[in-house]
């Protein structure tokens, strides 16, 4: 990565862009938008040089009020985008962002896969167990029995839990943050960007518009940060944290050392553009 | 002309094939599905091309994987050819199952081969076929001790048989078996040998004479690909260096050939998890600097469409092959139709503009590859190149082609001003690392190379990049992340000039009109059409794709007959080119329009268009349309019988037609 | 006629709004977003119904959940409605930012109500337009000490503005709030006592005389529903017991309403992880016998494009609600635009037939929502019902549906012969449960009752049950999973008669042709068109979808203007319903075919299929097309200024238009 | 469910259609056929009261080779279609097939998700860690450095491992099996059938065409059945085992009593198709 000589120190507000946050007031959202620009800040990146890519929801739109490079893609395809663009451009620091409903419905499938490649970046979901730009039905992190416009008489399912998906799935860094708690959620955040592979981090951001069941308070009431001598890379002490209904832990789940997709493509790479002349005059010759 | 020895065949109805005189043979080779009969071929082919015969064949997959039975047919020419010929000359069985299922397809008079040790060929076709038996199989068995040369032995039968110049097949086996040592070497020589041998002593020369061909030598060097194998190579040449997709049949192996040999240029091929992952990875890719592409074939395009819809809205170059199979849905996989352009065309929600190839050719696929890619860099825009089985599988001698003659377009790109008072940050410089032409890129906020504002007010208080800036041309200069101050949201939502989503009137007039500004603007672009025949003819045929091939070659036909007809196949079919097409529809007596599909899909968007009367000849059966199908109808439009509308085509040709009984239809070949 | 009061807006142009007169009155309520405002409108629409009005609302969600402004605008009729109305003649503010952003288009010379305490108008306003000062906050804290029932003291005010029998309005209190005490009740009471005084206290029986209107007493009871509402209905009218869908603008009240319904009569809603997920369930569903739909807008429909093709191959009988909104990609979730029919008729790889039904009106979301469950069931076909944000949003007064009037089409489905002989384990008697009409079975193998062999040969050998049989109509009896000797495969392959893979030639083309056989007859079954105009106008007018209801009113404000035009806008859009259209397409002097899109996406369709000179008026600013603007370009029609080619409209009306600047445009009233 | 009365002993013939199957000689397919009928038999169900749903995929061609309903939907979507037959006619079985390919890649979401719904019915998934009908690209349970076309330089992803995703999504029942032994996997089949919920079983079945690496003999040499101490409703427990390489275990991993989807759907109608003018009435009189 391109990095500034002499380095300069950035302030939060370099990373804010001019337009304002349109979440309702209250949003847990906020939380984790602050959270972002510390750690950017933490991070001192320079905002030309960091992409963030988010999918479609209230949570989706924070490109919108981050000063560096943005890609607000479609519903779901969150992780497809940001494979492409961390897969073009290693040397850029890549921020992706969701919702629940465009990480674990819609996008499930993506989801799955990106961390069975251990890409190189950073996704912060912003779980609020609700659909909130859509007006608030069932999401995937809704609770069995939760009552909303699209269950009437109850959620039908069990939600899911996105920890012990991310751990089976291969995930190398899997945590867990509550937005309000932004100073832990930025330093998550840092731990997140400076591990390499994929690290993931599901955000509990309530959003008090939609979902009177997984607020502030409730989820106040039940989270607990990890102990302290949980060890990160025992993948089954990670599972069985994880599977834990109450209390809900905070922290660090699992982290450890693999191999990334990025420095598999690079380790194949045996040239680069400057051979396509010669590597074409090649296979021309082969077909004749 | 050749005499040739009395044969069977003969008397049946006084036809016998002289391909040496027509100047094109085609030799179907069918065994059992498998690889087994793939590489002598291919080294057949290339020996004929490197010897200065025209080269056409067509594989044809089962659509099983095993017990299938699968061909390929090799056609040989003098002279250019377009197609793989509608029955072959020669037919050349290994096993019963080929010889039952293939027959019937044999040029009346035509030569069966067939290895007598596996094969025993009824008393009707006896009467009506000339017959060589040819033991392969006992040749490398017993004579050879070694059966697993015995498509060697057939190899070298084959060339015998039309008069190939046998030292480039000795070359070849060289060139292919030497890393294995010398022994094996020499055993396929042997094995050559004892082919070209046999059929020396036992198929007399002046009954070969029928099937010797000249050579047509010509002056550029040539290379025998499949058209998906001219596509990826075009992808590379276009400087592609990031593709992601999903196997699919027939599209699948433009992914694995760039798997191969995209890294050794500094790209990366991803094996995504499905097709929506695949689009979705290279508009990531594109957004961040790269030419980036995807093929599949329908099933997989019907997937992609909410994501091309992405591409469009947030103005992002990118290709996407889409190799047609016979659909709807999961259809036939190894079946040939084209009946994916109303998708290609119309598959999108909203006002979504498109641009769209389409290869009549295997050369096509290499230089339409490269034009796709140009499009898309220049429009900032998704652009499709329509193949289809036909022209995806079938292999064709093609000119090597001189790449120093092959332009590259890159996208308009923005830059920051030198003084950097545009940007945040301003003493970062980003490493940028994009494909990008020097004298695209655009200064600053308010530099204007390449990129003149549309007469549309705009806030002047408006400061830093705008993305979608309102342009004359619709194309607005695009800052690569890791550009400094030229950080932008891409989106699909729509936006202001400086990709902010606002959904008033104004804003979304203005930005639909600049992405339908940019597509009109790209119909300029279209590379020249297929142009055959006198151009003055009466009859003016209007296609696309593989039938362009049919239609040269049925205008050769009717030719011979004294009935004048001309070609144009545009290879963009979005926006139509009416540079190209205007004025032959507007001024030719007939129009017709062959397609291989049900609707007439082509003729659907010319017609609405050029409103006139046009015929119409659709065929469906998942076979490429038949020269002598077209020829037919075309002959009853000049005798002035058919005037307009639809006229149905039979996918089989006559005598399979007769021959077939309603048992074989629900029952077929491809499933005993 | 009514004498009224001298107002400052009268002397600026010499125009007032006079509602009474025209017998029509559009009030628009504009407030913060969210629920505040919507519940009190909708008690007034409700009571305006009892009272013998025609409603028209339309309730335009603001494109951010909170922060946006919304509104809704009440269009209450003696006479039938058609369109919210270009302009309100009535605006109520609740707040300064609602003020701001809706005042530009209120009609000049019309009535501005406003809340004191929370907005203050503009000296200009004051000149430009009546001026009522209602404080709504202050009458109900001070006054009634409750501030929550402002609203209902606003409604109060409203009643009394245009003469409201407010008996309707208590009765409704009574209704909404007995559950909660009478206390509630006689709060609520008060508060529209207060709005009523209020206002006949403040603004004269004379003034207000202009907005009076009289009730149009009809005979048939009226409810007042959405469009989506009225769809939802109609599936359950229709018999449809299994729905699956995904949330999304403007199609998700759909789900949710019969989430909260179809329970109760025994059916399902599955919310699915997403769109492709949602019509793989209804196919399912579909498959197993059950009448299935889902829901969706452009960015889901283009998702389920390759499960609508298995639908087609698999000839399942499904329902797919298309609630358009303006694309492309996510575009603007909020917005109108007919831009989907492309993607409706042609996104689909392969020849795939689609049946396209659309909804001019609230009304016809019912009727057609039953049409397309019986169209879907008759030819075991997937059907579209297209409607857009227009009418899926707002609501209309309709007359309640007379259920015994409706009559459902159930598909063919296969028993199996009485003696069982046709059965594998022939002594089970499945259980079967399907959705079935009884005279609508077949029986057995030969049966031929609803479905005639076409003359078309198969093997009489193949015994047992052959669901794909190939028939005159092209639809074949189908057997539901549970009826013993019925077992087949359900495919996205090409199949013969019985269901197996077959990819040979003559299969595909039978089996195609099979399939557009029903796509065509379908025709036959095409719902009639709405009509309107003198029949023998010179102008003939074809549109679809919501654009019908502009249509009417255009008509009607021209024939004030001595003009005639009439109107067919037919609610088929494929196959087109030629019986419909054909003659007028063919003897109307002038052809106009206006639509909310940018290409003409109908007129490609129509105009291919009946070439000829016409007039296209397009505007795609994602806005409902204005009246006035449709009349003007008819006008210039009449008047021979056009007679062929594109007209672009304007999204926007004239007076907003120039009072808008640049700046405003490019920093939109929605992100303020 | 109806059931036949007298109940007669059907025969294993039965459950065979006329179609030959056309896999290619020595495919593990067979195998898993083989169990499938042995399996039906076993629990001798009505051939018109079973529904065989699959994707695409040479594994998927299965339903032609049975006497059942079938459904040979379309490539990755198996779970839904299956969901719309299961939910609209839970009376009848519903058997589902589908290859590695087929359920783990492009079907990944729809898998999750239908484990979430913990609807009634048997998945049987034959792995073969290759695509096969398309004739050899890589797979989701290929292994890393696998080479195929697709990956000539070796897989550059992590394989999934489906018990651990089966365990984190919720699926009731999780097994995996073998098609060298479809005696025992019949009873794996019957068992899942039994079961009262989702039942997953990933069954090696072994590509000789394309897969050269894992193989029947590969397989032979890694495969151990679960240890019989194995508590099968301990979900931690059967992480661990899922997340074994070697031995790969075969058995129950999982199982465990909830509630089905199909149960939640009975429990919330109020009402039959007889009820729907009443119920109409009502909600126009709602509006009115
Ligand atoms: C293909 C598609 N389907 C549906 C939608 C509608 N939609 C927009 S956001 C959303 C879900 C929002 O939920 P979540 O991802 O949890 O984000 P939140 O708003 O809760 O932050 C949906 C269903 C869409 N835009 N595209
Ligand atoms: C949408 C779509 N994409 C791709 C394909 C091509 N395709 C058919 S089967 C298959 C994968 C087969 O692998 P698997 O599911 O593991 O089954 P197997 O053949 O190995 O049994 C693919 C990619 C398709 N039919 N549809
Ligand atoms: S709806 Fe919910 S998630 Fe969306 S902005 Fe409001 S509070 Fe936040
Ligand atoms: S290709 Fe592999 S999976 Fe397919 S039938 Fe052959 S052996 Fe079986
Ligand atoms: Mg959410
Ligand atoms: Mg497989």
């Amino acid at each position: 990565m391109a990095v500034d000589t002499p380095v300069r120190e950035r302030t939060v507000d370099e990373y804010k862009s001019d337009e304002k946050p349109t979440w309702c007031p209250g949003c847990g959202d906020f939380g984790v938008l602050n959270a972002v620009y510390r750690a950017m800040r933490l991070k001192n990146f320079a905002p030309h040089e960091v992409v963030a890519v988010s999918g479609i929801g209230c949570s989706s739109r924070i490109p919108y009020f981050i000063s560096t490079y943005g890609f607000h893609g479609i519903h779901g395809r969150t992780m497809p985008i940001a494979t492409g663009v961390r897969v073009a451009r290693p040397e850029l620091k890549t921020l992706v962002f969701g919702g629940d409903g465009d990480a674990f419905a819609i996008g499930a499938g993506h989801f799955v896969h990106a961390m069975r490649r251990n890409l190189d970046l950073t996704y912060v979901v912003m779980d609020n167990a609700i659909y909130g730009l859509t007006k608030g039905q069932t999401s995937p992190t809704s609770g069995a029995g939760f009552s909303t416009l699209s269950t009437p008489q109850g959620n039908p399912e069990q939600a899911l839990n996105p920890m012990m998906l991310a751990i089976s799935c291969g995930a190398t860094f899997v945590a867990r943050g509550f937005s309000a708690e932004p100073q832990k959620l930025a330093d998550l955040i840092v731990r997140g960007i400076e591990h390499k592979g994929f690290s993931f981090i599901d955000v509990y951001s309530p959003c008090p518009t939609f979902n009177k069941v997984n607020t502030f308070k409730s989820y106040k009431e039940s989270v607990a940060e990890l102990p302290g001598d949980h060890n990160a890379t025992d993948t089954i002490q990670a599972m069985n944290y994880a599977n834990s209904d109450r209390p809900l832990y905070l922290g660090v789940f699992l982290q450890r050392e693999a191999p990334t997709f990025e420095q598999h493509v690079l380790q194949q790479q045996s040239g680069d553009e400057g051979a396509r002349q010669t590597v074409l005059q090649g296979l021309f010759n082969r077909f004749s | 002309m050749v005499q040739v020895a009395d044969v069977a065949s003969r008397a049946r109805e006084g036809t016998e094939v002289n391909p040496s005189e027509r100047g094109s043979l085609a030799i179907r080779v069918a065994g059992e599905a498998g690889e087994g009969i793939k590489k002598p071929g291919e080294l057949l082919i290339q020996a004929a091309t490197r010897a200065g015969f025209q080269v056409l064949t067509d594989f044809i997959p089962p659509s099983e994987i095993k017990g299938g039975v699968s061909f390929f047919q090799l056609r040989l020419g003098s002279r250019p050819l377009f197609t793989r010929g509608d029955s072959p000359d020669v037919l050349f069985c290994f096993n019963q199952e080929a010889y039952e299922v293939n027959i019937q397809e044999l040029e009346p008079g035509g030569l069966l081969i067939y290895d007598p040790g596996a094969v025993i060929p009824s008393d009707r076709d006896k009467g009506q076929f000339q017959l060589l038996a040819f033991p392969v199989e006992q040749i490398a068995a017993k004579d050879l001790k070694m059966p697993i040369v015995k498509n060697v032995v057939a190899l070298g039968g084959m060339a015998a048989l039309f008069g190939l110049e046998t030292s480039h097949l000795y070359q070849l086996i060289n060139e292919l078996w030497a890393r294995k040592g010398d022994a094996v070497v020499q055993t396929n020589y042997r094995a050559l040998e004892a082919g070209i041998k046999f059929m020396e002593d036992n198929f007399s020369a002046d009954v070969r004479a029928r099937f010797v061909l000249q050579p047509a030598k010509t002056e550029t060097e040539s290379m025998v690909v499949s058209g998906n194998q001219a596509t990826a190579l075009g992808a590379i040449a276009a400087g592609c260096t990031f593709f992601a997709g999903y196997p699919i049949t027939p599209a699948s192996d433009i992914m694995e050939f760039l798997a191969a040999v995209l890294p050794s240029v500094g790209g990366a091929v991803i094996q995504a998890e499905d097709e929506i992952s695949a689009i979705n990875m290279i508009i990531g890719a594109g957004y961040a600097g790269k030419r980036a592409m995807t093929s599949t074939s329908g099933p997989g395009l019907s997937l992609m469409v909410e994501a091309m819809g992405l591409a469009t809205m947030a103005e992002i170059p990118v290709v996407i092959v889409d190799a047609q199979r016979a659909g709807p849905s999961t259809g036939m996989p190894t079946r040939h139709e084209q009946g994916d352009l109303f998708l290609c065309a119309y598959g999108g929600h909203g006002e979504v503009p498109r641009i769209i190839l389409a290869a009549t050719s295997v050369e096509d696929c290499f230089y339409l590859t490269v034009e796709a890619f140009n499009l898309a860099e220049k429009y900032q825009s998704p652009v499709l190149l329509m193949t289809d089985t036909v022209v995806a599988v079938r292999t064709e001698g093609i000119a090597k082609p001189d790449l120093s003659k092959i332009r590259l377009e890159h996208r308009v790109t923005w830059e920051p001003d030198p003084d950097g008072s545009q940007t945040k940050g301003a003493s970062d410089s980003g490493s940028n690392g994009a494909v990008q032409g020097t004298d695209n890129t655009v200064a600053g906020n308010n530099g204007v190379a390449g990129a003149k504002d549309a007469a549309i007010p705009f806030d002047e208080s408006e400061s830093g990049y705008r993305r979608y800036r309102l342009t004359e041309d619709g194309v607005s200069p695009m800052a690569i992340p890791g550009t400094p101050g030229g950080q932008y949201v891409a989106m699909g939502l729509e936006h202001n000039e400086k990709g902010r989503h606002r959904p008033d009137p104004r804003t979304h007039t203005q930005m639909t009109e600049k992405r339908f500004r940019k597509f009109d603007l790209a119909g300029k672009d279209a590379p020249d059409a297929v142009r055959y025949g006198k151009p003055d003819a009466p009859i003016g045929i209007v296609t696309w794709g593989s039938t362009a091939g049919v239609a040269i070659e049925a205008i050769d036909a009717l030719a011979a007959e004294g009935i004048d007809a001309c070609l144009v196949a545009p290879k963009m079919l979005l926006p139509l080119p009416d540079q190209q097409l205007g004025e032959f529809m507007r001024t030719k007596e007939h129009i017709v329009i062959p397609e291989v599909n049900y609707r007439g899909q082509f003729a659907d968007i010319l017609l609405a268009k050029y409103p006139r009367p046009a015929v119409r000849v659709n065929v469906y059966g998942g076979q490429p349309m038949l020269v002598s199908k077209l020829t037919e109808t075309l002959r009853r439009v000049a005798a002035g019988e058919v005037t307009d509308g639809r006229t149905v085509i039979s996918p089989i040709i006559g005598r399979l037609e007769d021959l077939v009984t309603p048992d074989d239809l629900l029952a077929p070949v491809e499933q005993r």
